[in-house]
């Protein structure tokens, strides 16, 4: 089953890598926008997206690999993926 | 779909209950529904009638309450852990020997096992860590 | 019925026994359930503790029955466990460890996963 | 010496006031003093009076007030932080429009000059964080 | 007068509004009083930061405040900046930019510090 | 002046590190002794403590270099030292 990663600290972000199969996505909401800069997440192989609203509210930019997306998209994510894992 | 929201951080010490709700407008924005949301740890804070906010800072329980009012979401706090943190209702508080209630109107208390039910019940379920 | 995995990646504290709680009334529920004990979590594994000498019940008396209540697969990360020091003696429960891959596929077989 | 403690955790969510307390009583034993325990940020949750507990579950905070009953200490909670986690006295109660009061007898309800003044008076300042 | 260091090591939050309160109260008192940004602390200086948007008090407000009330020493744990990728074009506040054994001196420097 | 940095949890401790000087000392409390067998406290060159019933309450072991001492140990630590700081 696919899965879609939330990460809501940055820190959260190390596990989360360990455990990123094909078919899954990667959300950074919350504190988890600090990481948006990672470069690992470059080298992942499955798409990236970050809360445009939660990184501007912390002054964090967004800039590919990943993609901002709204709170429609967290949705959209949620309901496209099997199943979903905070890494809080 | 029916998403049901397990949220676990308190207003004060967390992004949690304002990034569920954000979540939660956009949910229904698209066309789903919010089967219920539970708030367990020091997520039942927000339950706190007794809050009592700067004029400057926004009230995340109050906008909840209005959300929730509008489209019929359930908010639900889990009794145990609100106990714990002195968020009771009046047949709580009585049972401890204790007179009034501290839980807000609008949120209902209830054992874990509604928050199973609703994570049998609904096609996906998120949490919202502390 | 929909499964669940309860993943557990914060060192013990009286919040974690709240996520024991849950683990409880979800075996109740006769609910497919299991745990993954992984990163920080699996401090809540060794059975030397003495929590009451912490102010705080023993999370790992609640973990032990969880059996009883029908949660019989408890499942380690054993990176995060030998990153910690954690070796299987000191484990006194029954538990499965896991590697990264077997790790990653239980994360990915469940219906609903629950964090802490 | 004299020293103050300051207390940024719950004791739900934290160890904090907890090893606060076995810090203190330490201290008195080696012969110092208390100059105050100062409560703030999460920290003035321990002053809920409606906080209700299984009986197997150690209750700090009536630790925290018997000993300082005991040895004359000072519990003071920050007032803001307090009224933000809804813990108030009857006066900050009915200031915001509510009836009833939550502060536990014991705990006396300051503004971040009590500690700022026990930091001044005091040879050493503890921080117990969140 | 003892002089008192606050140590900011979190990220902006409601409760690191609360230490920017302690800050400001620590001002009216005259005492002579500093602050060191370390660790993720350092994310609370970017002036872009539009709080509003995430339900709370823009801290980076509250900062700045803090020279009127007698709090004029605003200093940076640079390396924790840079770790983070905030260069000194993002911070708007008048800081000082410290080095790890500037930044040691001044936290040996203090009568208290106090932590968030 | 001296430090005594008070580790409160084993995350903190990175920080406490780069950050000690000689005549300071460490103290690992509540969370904190997770960190009693990182071996970077060795190589340290001052004084290492660990609250034992802290330990004891986790299963943590506390073997040299590091000292286990109870809340007197914390105390008197604070005594000795001009002033505290806590890394959680």
């Amino acid at each position: 089953m696919s899965l879609v990663h939330l990460v809501q600290h940055s820190a959260g972000l190390n596990s989360c890598l360990a455990h990123v199969a094909d078919g899954d996505a990667v959300l950074l909401f919350g504190d988890g926008v600090h990481a948006a800069s990672d470069p690992r997440l470059a080298a992942l192989g499955i798409p990236v997206a970050a809360i445009n609203e939660d990184a501007a509210g912390r002054g964090v930019a967004i800039v590919p690999p990943v993609a901002a997306v709204g709170y429609d998209g967290f949705v959209a994510l949620v309901v496209e993926h099997d199943a979903s894992v905070t890494w809080s | 779909m029916r998403i049901a929201l397990l949220i676990q951080g308190a207003p004060q010490g967390s992004d949690a209950p304002a990034a569920a709700l954000r979540f939660a407008r956009a949910a229904l924005a698209a066309g789903h529904r919010i089967h219920r949301a539970f708030f367990h740890k020091d997520g039942v804070c927000i339950a706190n009638r007794f809050v009592s906010l700067p004029a400057d800072e926004p009230d995340v329980a109050a906008e909840w309450l209005a959300f929730a009012d509008r489209h019929g979401v359930e908010l639900t706090v889990c009794v145990a852990a609100a106990a714990r943190r002195g968020v009771v209702d009046a047949g709580e508080a009585a049972r401890a020997g204790l007179e009034g209630a501290t839980l807000r109107a609008g949120f209902e208390v209830a054992g874990l096992g509604q928050m199973i039910e609703a994570m049998l019940e609904a096609d996906r379920t998120v949490t919202f860590g502390a | 019925m929909r499964s669940v995995l309860y993943l557990v990646r914060r060192p013990p504290s009286r919040a974690a026994n709240e996520s024991v709680e849950m683990m409880l009334v979800s075996g109740v529920f006769e609910q497919p359930a299991s745990v993954l004990f992984m990163d920080d979590g699996v401090r809540q594994l060794p059975q030397r503790q003495d929590a009451a000498r912490l102010g705080r019940k023993d999370t790992t008396k609640a973990l032990g029955a969880l059996a009883t209540y029908g949660i019989e697969t408890l499942q380690v990360h054993a990176p995060s466990a030998a990153a910690r020091g954690i070796a299987v003696a000191d484990v006194g429960l029954d538990v499965q460890w896991l590697d990264d891959a077997e790790a990653r596929t239980v994360l990915h077989a469940a219906d609903v996963v629950i964090t802490d």
